[in-house]
């Protein structure tokens, strides 16, 4: 186990400096021929070329590869992954902020909403996809299939405006005219975006249009997992002991079936981030996504990269421990 | 000795076990075949047997070149396939074909029966003109019982045994001299098997073709061998024609074999002096010293544990067998 | 899946298994023969798929021939027309620019299924052949590309959509499937690879192999079109991830410009009219859940009717 | 719901706690914030000389005392005496010229030196890069500080212009003319988290990024105080889901409004949503550098094509109004119609095109920078041009800003291009000048008429403002002919405000003022 | 052990017309369909037998004859859908378990009916220790404790003969050998003490050298405990070793009933012959061995008449024709299901 962890952790380190890597030509690339990102601090009003210089050397744009057009920039890919990794310094943005500090900031807010997506879309997703694998080919089954499949084929942000201004103004207004109704639902369940009085519970509503995305893979995984699972042999076995089916499904098929779902939300959680991008835009979560995002827009390399980098890590790490968890769930597999 | 068509000298097959996190050291080895010497005449059966895991499927994965010796040299018609190269190397694989164990996944679904059994004559270019190929499948088909109208069909039209009969006439393809059959019929029903080996006899006696036939079931390996080789756990213990091996066992694995296997006789229940073994077979990757057999074996002794017996014959047996104290003992046999 | 689909649209999620561990698993001695011919028949007979089948050829049809569906100028726009309601004339009325809205709808067709064909293509060939080749080599090749797809797998989605797409700065058909497809190859390889490596040490492999077979033929003729199948069944469902993310795109400002016309334009551009003109929104969306809906229920069906084991 | 029901503490005064629509800001120092949000904040945290009229825009003395001059050249400024800063620093002529220099300093790379540059010194402050863009880095300025910025006493001191400028008085109510405080300077980081004010609200905790910032009263103030306790800034980076919040009753104000919304926040809220014209200017720039556009009659055919109130009413609800000319209607010196090829007329446009040779330019290219929702009535201008004069059009909008800037700075431009200008202090000249003025940093579409720049130096050194306007809108006129750029739009502005909310204040020139709203 | 089971039957009393005197297993005229995609497949068409006390009934029959799913049926565990009891009737000593409801049902299961399967590997749930599943049966049906449950599953272990079984009640199926896996499920069944005990093709995946141990262990707790065995095999061999009765099953039905001994002597049908004789034999070494022709009909298409028509050589127009020929009476203890047992029985 120790040395499965080891190798893996091992294997981080092509992944990592390649990610980086391409984010960096990426974005060094997008400098060369698009132009330094410095100019557009300065909006419609030309900035002189000596405070343009001054500005672009202090937030470290200043290096002359960066005029090249092509050159991959190996020089400032050496530094930033020194800096990075030595020295703990991911860079600034062009506000002068700390990758870090920012990172800091806002992370919270995106891993609160991730795990208020991930726990929805869990906890819907199974439920729903056994109800459908249990009853499979059924109205049921059709049921749970169709609703699923048309949740995610609507593009997240027609769902995510509809469900705040359907959800959060219209009928959180109806419920907010409600003397009885407690404000943590009326206006902070019910909130049509994050509202830093209530930071959970303003969180909850979009969090749930986040997991919605991926609430019918899981679903579908389920289902057919628990399909699978129903006719297989120990099934048979557990029904043979005499045990009630609440408990031959329960237990003797439902942990099996998991095992593939567990994988995919680990998984996921790398989507989960990705889709965050635009639910933090519809419902105004101060999360990592959107800040990414405008610094992609923006030409920012430094946080692009640092921030990237830092997802990475994590949706690695995540992902090694859904590897573990799995092999919790499944002592066949033994990582030796 | 030219009617030797194959022979395998000191034959020997490990499989690494590795462990290293970047690195790969060896650290053992699953020792499947552990230095096996036969010889197959032409027109006989050599049949093989003895339990799971004992080497028997390496053994024959080796002679038809699936898989490389760690060491050990294999002759075929007295060409030493590890020395000689190319065509002529070609030339020899195409004289040992191989008849797999399981008709249902040994036949590619996506393959009409034409192309699985012409497949031979497509990688083999040489030894068939383009134009004729189509008429020999069809004799081939004809040949094993086939129609040969029904060389368009796909596998999973035909039953367990046609499809067996499709694996021979692909494996006759090539006009081999020898024909190794892994367990060619342990997947299928009593009333078919009995179809498959009437076939195989017959196209011995029209082709003159050598097997060396694997099986378990040592009722069947009796009816169509001439001589018997036992293995346990990568080695012969005991080689003869089949009347020594069943009549005169001098191994006492042989013997615990031939006591647990049942016969179709109530009449003889409870008059069998049955040997029931003890335990499970060692690990391969971890075999006893001395005599393999000596965990499991009443007989063992101090010796058998510090000296290897050699396969030769004794004096207390007419044929060659592994045990330091070869000798006949009475047992009571099916249909005397 | 973190993948395409993860456009934040659509999860086209497939199980992503580390790689064929199904121990105690017993293999397909089921008679997966008669898979294709079966699903054919067992397709044909199914309502879902017959209908999603119907639809796809539709807006396949908008999308290869649009003038069968309209003589209307999608771009003949007089903003005194903007946003009248759907009358006989101009069914889906106009748009905010005083376009006729069917005719955009019809236009707006093809760069959606271009992009998505195009991007599912090439993930099918490219991600397909990766897979391939980790999968029955092994080893270093295996270690390089299973390194390549980690790469490209943890990049979120979104994100590298908007790096690519902004340093690329030219939007269309090409560049938007090109990076598409590069975000999502890896999903397939690993689907590929998985089924490669389960399917290389098959009996009927070895047979071919023990018959003198190349690893041309063997990869080529016996181990690939037995793994094709989840392959296929993930296509027709990324490929309506695909056709969601043209969309995601669109909205971020990284997808096709106006005027060309897309769904993903009429979404994103109508999407603050939802409550004073509702159908502004109605149309692309029906068309576009329609679209995405038709392909993964096909790919479910297709899916039920390959998996021997719901037969 | 919510609101702020513990308001009516005390009588009219009111107090309470109002909630602020408001969008990131980027920096909270005045020296160098220079966007809207930033603004909003600053200056309700600090306080500078003038302060302008809420109803006539006109600047009026708040910290200044006099602001004199003879020559419009040398300009002699008194301070009022007794305001100190939240941290106990005074407030004096010293914090002015220390606030003014570091905003100058080229190195601190201010975001408001920029609005230094009329004073004497400026060139010596920054220093010009040898190469340009090249490798090597900037030298150190010459001066540390603007040579133009004389202390007389603890309360008075001298600014020297360049050369004259008659609305300079006007100019210094601009937040980048704050004082900033010693303690600030030193350590601008930290004083840009948690801003060490003089004005009536001080911050409350810190700057939380992307969530909101509070402001309390602040004791240090001794001018006329605000009116609310608290201001609430909630930040939203959409103002879509902003609007949603103040439709849940989580807003008191939103001083701007999602256009698309527009039809629908005045059915809904009618007297509460507050309009006025306003002085932000969209225009078409024409690429003058492109041969296809050298002529002016091309130009004024294209402007003459366009529909612009039917542009407004389709894309924007009617949130804009169509331009007829290169100044803000509210401002002194405007005048209606002045462009007089600013009015669609087909025939007129077919006419001088025909006139002109006609179009050789193949298919326009309308330049636009991406995701700020320029492109929908960008579209509908090349639509109109399409159907009015035949000339097909493509859209080159994906752009995003820097690059687009980048692109107006190197004159890369190959067809109309959209851009727009506001005002940098409530004088007409704001909207001439720097646009227009030959070489002018922001006259991307290299506009350069010798008549015209000597009309503005007239103005600028005017005895009167009354005498400087006239000789402005001569030049105006020369705009109105020659169509450097096609007027589009002034957008309106338009605020809401909630129910809690006694009485509303919107400054003519610096738009909502919180400080000055009253709560229920 | 005996205490145990009385405390059960106390709980089994409960079931409505128990008859301690009745047999503790008659099955009548069972009959099982699968309603599949591609048609009705009639897996079982009217299978009856008895079972006594003690006694071992061997169900013979190549593959896909239906004896799994009697099997099934008997236990009440048969997947549904898509296979469906359509008739006949099930008794536990007299209860007609078909018509029980699923509560009492499930009560029956283990209890008194338990069963082993073919593949032990897949029929143990691969996520669970061994002495959890081991445990289940005790804590569920006996409200046992954790570790009382726990003892009792070390105890079992220990009765099946697996070696070190307090520490290997707490590994998990995979770390078990082919053979210990069948113990653990000879265990499992056991567990409760039934009076029935169905083996639904217990060795096949084992070797000789396993299976006789295998076969020797379940003799044995069978003698112990005086229960009936029914054992579901295709082994000719097996069969001649424990069977008392035999049933041969042929394409869903029973084809021919009797003592072990009659059948190896005089096979009165046709297919039972042929498979008697399709075994190889010493004596007829160097021959051919006498197979069956044909192929085993498909059970969405049986043939009309009696089934095996197609294959024998016996077949004559009646044969072809419906009716089914009957189960006729060949001897006092036996019957076959062939027109020309006679015929049959006569030549040898
Ligand atoms: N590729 C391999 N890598 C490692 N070990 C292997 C490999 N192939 C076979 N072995 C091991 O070698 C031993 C012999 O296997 P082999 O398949 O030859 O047995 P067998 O006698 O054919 O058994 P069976 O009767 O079950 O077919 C087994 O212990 C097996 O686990
Ligand atoms: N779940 C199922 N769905 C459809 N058909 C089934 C199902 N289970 C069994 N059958 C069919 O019922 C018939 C009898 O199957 P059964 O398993 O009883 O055979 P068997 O006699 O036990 O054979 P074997 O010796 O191979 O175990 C077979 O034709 C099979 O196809
Ligand atoms: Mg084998
Ligand atoms: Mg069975």
């Amino acid at each position: 186990m120790g040395r499965y962890v080891i190798r893996r952790l091992l294997q981080f380190i092509p992944t990592v400096l390649g990610t980086m890597f391409l984010l960096h030509y990426m974005t060094s690339l997008a400098i060369q021929f698009s132009g330094n990102p410095v100019r557009a601090l300065f909006g419609d009003r030309t900035p002189s070329p000596a405070l343009l210089a001054a500005v672009t050397e202090r937030l470290g744009y200043a290096d002359p590869c960066l005029d090249q057009k092509g050159n991959p920039c190996f020089g400032l890919f050496v530094d930033r992954v020194q800096n990075i990794f030595f020295h703990f310094d991911f860079g600034i943005n062009m506000r002068q902020q700390e990758v870090t500090e920012m990172v800091a900031d806002r992370l919270p807010f995106t891993l609160k909403l991730l795990v208020i997506a991930i726990i929805f879309e869990a906890v819907v997703g199974i439920a729903a996809g056994v109800w459908a694998g249990l009853r499979g080919g059924s109205f049921a089954d059709n049921l749970v299939k169709i609703s699923t499949v048309f949740v995610i084929s609507v593009p997240i942000f027609v769902l995510g405006v509809l469900v705040r201004e359907f959800v959060g103004v219209k009928f959180g207004n109806i419920l907010r005219d409600q003397e009885w109704i407690p404000d943590v639902v009326a206006s902070g369940f019910f909130s049509p975006g994050f509202k830093p009085d209530y930071p959970t519970a303003s969180l909850l509503i979009p969090g749930m249009v986040l997991g919605a995305v991926a609430l019918a893979t899981t679903a579908r995984l389920t289902r057919t997992s628990i399909m699978e699972n129903i006719r297989a042999d120990f099934v048979r076995t557990a029904r043979a002991k005499g045990l009630a089916n609440k408990r031959v499904i329960g237990v003797h098929t439902l942990r099996n079936s998991l095992i593939p779902v567990i994988t995919y939300l680990g998984v996921d959680i790398g989507s989960a981030m990705a889709g965050a991008v635009v639910t933090e835009t519809i419902f105004n979560v101060p999360g990592i996504g959107r800040m990414v995002t405008e610094a992609a827009r923006t030409g920012e390399a430094a946080v692009v990269i640092g921030v990237v980098t830092m997802l990475v890590l994590v949706i690695l790490i995540v992902n090694l421990l859904v590897d573990l968890l799995y092999a919790v769930l499944d002592p066949r597999i033994r990582y030796e | 000795m030219s009617d030797i068509v194959l022979e395998a000298r000191d034959l020997v097959k490990h499989f690494p076990l590795t462990r290293g996190i970047l690195f790969k050291r060896q650290i053992g080895a699953v020792r499947a075949v552990d230095g096996i010497n036969l010889q197959l005449r032409r027109g006989e059966t050599l049949g093989v047997v003895g339990e799971s895991g004992c080497g028997k499927s390496t053994l024959a994965r080796m002679l038809v070149g699936l898989e490389t010796p760690t060491s050990g040299d294999l002759f075929v018609q007295g060409r030493n396939m590890a020395k000689v190269g190319g065509a002529e190397r070609r030339r020899g694989r195409r004289n040992i074909q191989l008849v797999m164990q399981d008709p249902y996944t040994s036949l590619n679904p996506r393959m009409t029966v034409g192309d699985i059994v012409g497949e031979p004559f497509v990688v083999h270019p040489e030894v068939l003109p383009r134009p004729r190929r189509r008429a020999r499948v069809q004799e081939l088909l004809d040949l094993v019982g086939l129609n040969p109208d029904h060389i368009n069909r796909y596998p999973h039209q035909f039953s367990g045994g046609q499809r067996q009969r499709i694996g021979i006439a692909r494996a006759l393809a090539l006009n081999p001299e020898i024909i190794l059959c892994d367990e060619p019929v342990s997947a299928l029903d009593v009333s078919i098997q009995a179809q498959v080996i009437n076939l195989l006899e017959k196209l011995q006696d029209e082709l003159g073709l050598s097997y060396i036939f694997i099986a378990h079931d040592l009722s069947v390996v009796r009816h169509i061998a001439d001589r018997v080789a036992v293995m346990y756990l990568g080695k012969i213990a005991e080689i003869g024609t089949e009347d020594q091996i069943y009549e005169n066992p001098t191994h006492p694995y042989t013997q615990a074999l031939l006591s647990a296997v049942p016969v179709p006789d109530p009449k003889l229940r409870g008059l069998r002096d049955q040997i029931v073994l003890a335990g499970d077979v060692p690990s391969p990757a971890n075999p006893p010293s001395g005599c393999r057999f000596r965990t499991r074996c009443w007989k063992a002794q101090d010796i058998c544990g510090q000296q290897e017996p050699t396969l030769d014959a004794r004096p207390g047996s007419a044929h060659p067998s592994a045990c330091h104290f070869a000798e006949v003992r009475d047992v009571v046999h099916a249909r005397e | 899946m973190s993948d395409a689909t993860s456009g934040g649209t659509a999860v086209g999620g497939t199980p992503v298994s580390g790689g064929g561990q199904a121990p105690g698993s017993k293999g397909g001695k089921e008679r997966n023969a008669s898979l294709w011919a079966d699903a054919r028949r067992q397709l044909v007979r199914d309502r879902v798929f017959m209908l999603a089948l119907l639809y796809i050829f539709v807006v396949g049809s908008m999308a290869a021939f649009p003038k069968l569906w309209t003589s209307q100028d999608p771009r003949a726009c007089t903003t005194d027309l903007s946003r009248v309601p759907p009358s006989w004339d101009h069914p889906f009325g106009f748009d905010r620019l005083g376009c006729d809205y069917y005719s955009h709808a019809i236009f707006g067709a093809r760069p959606s299924m271009v992009i998505a064909i195009m991007a599912t293509g090439a993930i099918v060939i490219l991600g397909g052949l990766m897979g391939l080749l980790a999968g029955y080599y092994g080893g270093w090749v295996d270690a390089l590309i299973s390194r390549l797809m980690d790469i490209f797998f943890s990049l979120p989605f979104l994100l590298g959509a908007i790096v690519f797409l902004t340093v690329i700065k030219k939007q269309n058909e090409w560049t938007i499937a090109a990076v598409l497809f590069l975000l999502s190859w890896p999903t397939i390889a690993r689907i590929i690879r998985g089924s490669v490596i389960s399917s290389k040490d098959l009996d009927y492999v070895q047979a071919a192999r023990a018959v003198g077979a190349g690893n041309g033929r063997l990869m080529f003729r016996h181990i690939l079109p037995n793994a094709i199948a989840p392959m296929l069944v993930y296509a027709t469902i990324v490929l309506g991830a695909f056709v969601a993310a043209e969309a995601t795109l669109t909205f971020l400002g990284i997808g096709l410009q106006p005027p060309t016309q897309s769904w993903g334009i009429m979404i994103s551009a109508h999407q603050n009219y939802f409550l004073e003109d509702p159908w502004l929104l109605l149309f692309p969306c029906g068309l576009l859940v329609g679209t995405v809906l038709s392909f993964i229920l096909m790919g479910d069906a297709l899916r039920d009717a390959l998996d021997p084991k719901l037969r | 719901g919510g609101g702020s029901d513990d308001s009516d503490d005390a009588g009219g005064q009111s107090g309470g706690e109002l909630r602020v629509y408001a969008s990131e800001p980027a920096f909270l120092l005045p020296s160098n914030g220079n966007d809207e949000p930033s603004i909003y904040v600053i200056r309700q945290l600090y306080r500078g000389l003038v302060k302008y009229n809420a109803e006539t825009g006109e600047a009026e003395n708040d910290l200044a005392e006099s602001i004199t001059s003879d020559d419009k050249k040398l300009w002699t400024i008194k301070l009022k005496d007794g305001y100190t800063f939240d941290n106990g620093e005074p407030v004096d002529a010293e914090s002015f010229i220390r606030s003014w220099n570091y905003a100058a300093y080229g190195p601190n790379a201010q975001n408001n030196g920029y609005f230094m540059k009329r004073i004497a010194g400026i060139k010596d402050v920054t220093a010009e890069d040898p190469d340009g863009d090249g490798p090597k880095t900037a030298p150190e300025p010459k001066a540390k500080t603007l040579s133009g910025l004389k202390k007389v006493d603890d309360l008075t001191f001298t600014v020297e212009l360049s050369s004259p400028f008659t609305g300079f008085p006007t100019t210094i109510g601009y937040s980048g003319f704050f004082p900033m405080a010693q303690a600030c300077v030193d350590d601008a980081d930290t004083c840009n988290e948690t801003p060490i004010g003089n004005g009536p609200y001080k911050i409350e905790g810190a700057w939380e990024r992307g969530v909101q910032i509070n402001l309390t009263r602040s004791d240090s103030w001794n001018g006329e105080p605000g009116k609310p306790d608290k201001i609430n800034y909630r930040i939203f980076a959409d103002v879509g889901s902003g609007y949603s919040a103040f439709q849940a009753g989580e807003l008191d104000v939103m001083y701007t409004l999602p256009p698309e919304r527009f039809k629908d926040a005045k059915a809904s809220y009618g007297d509460r949503l507050f309009e006025q014209p306003g002085d932000s200017f969209n225009y078409v720039g024409m690429p003058l550098y492109n041969e296809n556009f050298k002529d002016k009659r091309v130009r004024q055919a294209f402007s003459l094509a366009i529909d612009r109130q039917s542009i407004v009413d389709a894309v924007f609800d009617g949130r804009y109004s169509p331009a007829t000319g290169f100044i803000a209607p509210t401002f002194q010196g405007a005048r209606e119609g002045v462009c007089t090829y600013c009015k669609k007329d087909v025939e007129k446009a077919k006419a001088l095109l025909a006139e002109a040779g006609g179009w050789k330019g193949g298919k326009l290219v309308l330049w636009a920078n991406a995701g700020a929702g320029h492109d929908a009535w960008l579209q509908a201008v090349g639509d109109q041009i399409k159907a009015a004069l035949g000339i097909d059009y493509e859209l080159k909008v994906n752009l995003q800003f820097p690059e687009y800037l980048e692109t107006a700075d190197n004159r890369k431009f190959t067809g109309p291009f959209r851009l727009g200008w506001g005002p940098d202090y409530p004088f007409l000249e704001t909207y001439l000048t720097p646009v227009y003025g030959t070489g002018s940093d922001s006259n991307n579409s290299t506009f350069s008429n010798p008549e015209f720049d000597s009309l503005m130096k007239q103005g600028d050194s005017a005895e009167t403002i009354d005498e400087a306007i006239t000789f402005y809108q001569k030049g105006e006129d020369i705009l109105a002919e020659e169509l450097p750029v096609i007027p589009m739009f002034w957008r309106k502005e338009a605020a809401l405000y909630s129910e809690n909310v006694d009485n509303f204040v919107w400054n003519q020139v610096s738009g909502a003022d919180y400080g000055a709203t009253s709560l229920k | 052990m005996s205490a145990m089971s009385t405390d059960v039957n106390v709980k089994l009393d409960a079931l409505p017309g128990l008859d301690s005197d009745a047999l503790p297993l008659e099955v009548k005229d069972l009959q099982v369909e699968f309603r599949t995609r591609n048609g009705i497949a009639r897996a079982v068409n009217g299978v009856s037998f008895n079972l006594r006390a003690g006694e071992t009934r061997a169900i013979l029959g190549e593959s896909g004859c239906g004896k799994s799913v009697t099997a099934q049926a008997i236990m009440g565990i048969l997947d549904s859908p898509p296979g469906f009891v359509t008739g006949g009737e099930i008794r536990y000593r007299g209860v007609d378990l078909l018509k029980l409801p699923e509560a009492q049902r499930r009560r029956v299961r283990a209890n008194r009916i338990a069963m082993i399967f073919q593949d032990a590997l897949s029929a143990l749930n691969p996520v669970f220790t061994v002495g959890f599943q081991l445990g289940e049966l005790f804590r569920k049906h006996r409200g046992m404790s954790r570790s009382d449950s726990k003892a009792r599953a070390v105890e079992l272990l220990d009765l099946v003969k697996i070696p070190a079984a307090k520490q290997r009640v707490n590994e998990y199926p995979h770390q078990f050998s082919g053979g210990m896996r069948q113990r653990v499920m000879i265990a499992m069944a056991l567990a409760l003490d039934p009076e029935v005990l169905i083996a639904d093709e217990p060795t096949t995946a084992l070797d000789v050298t396993v299976q006789a141990q295998i076969m020797a262990l379940l003799a044995e707790l069978q003698r112990e405990r005086n229960m009936g065995l029914l054992l579901i095999t295709h082994d000719m061999g097996v069969v001649a070793d424990v069977a008392d009765q035999i049933s041969v099953m042929y394409a869903g039905r029973v084809i021919e009933e009797a003592p072990v001994r009659d059948i190896y002597e005089s096979p009165a049908h046709p297919y039972t012959k042929g498979l008697l004789e399709s075994i190889p034999r010493l004596d007829l070494k160097g021959q051919e061995l006498s197979a069956i022709k044909g192929l085993p009909p498909l059970l969405t298409d049986i043939p009309k008449g009696c089934a095996f028509n197609p294959r024998c050589r016996y077949a004559q127009d009646a044969c072809r024709q419906d009716p089914v020929p009957p189960l006729y009476q060949v001897a006092p203890v036996r019957s076959a299901a062939c027109h020309f047992w006679k015929e049959v029985k006569a030549d040898v």
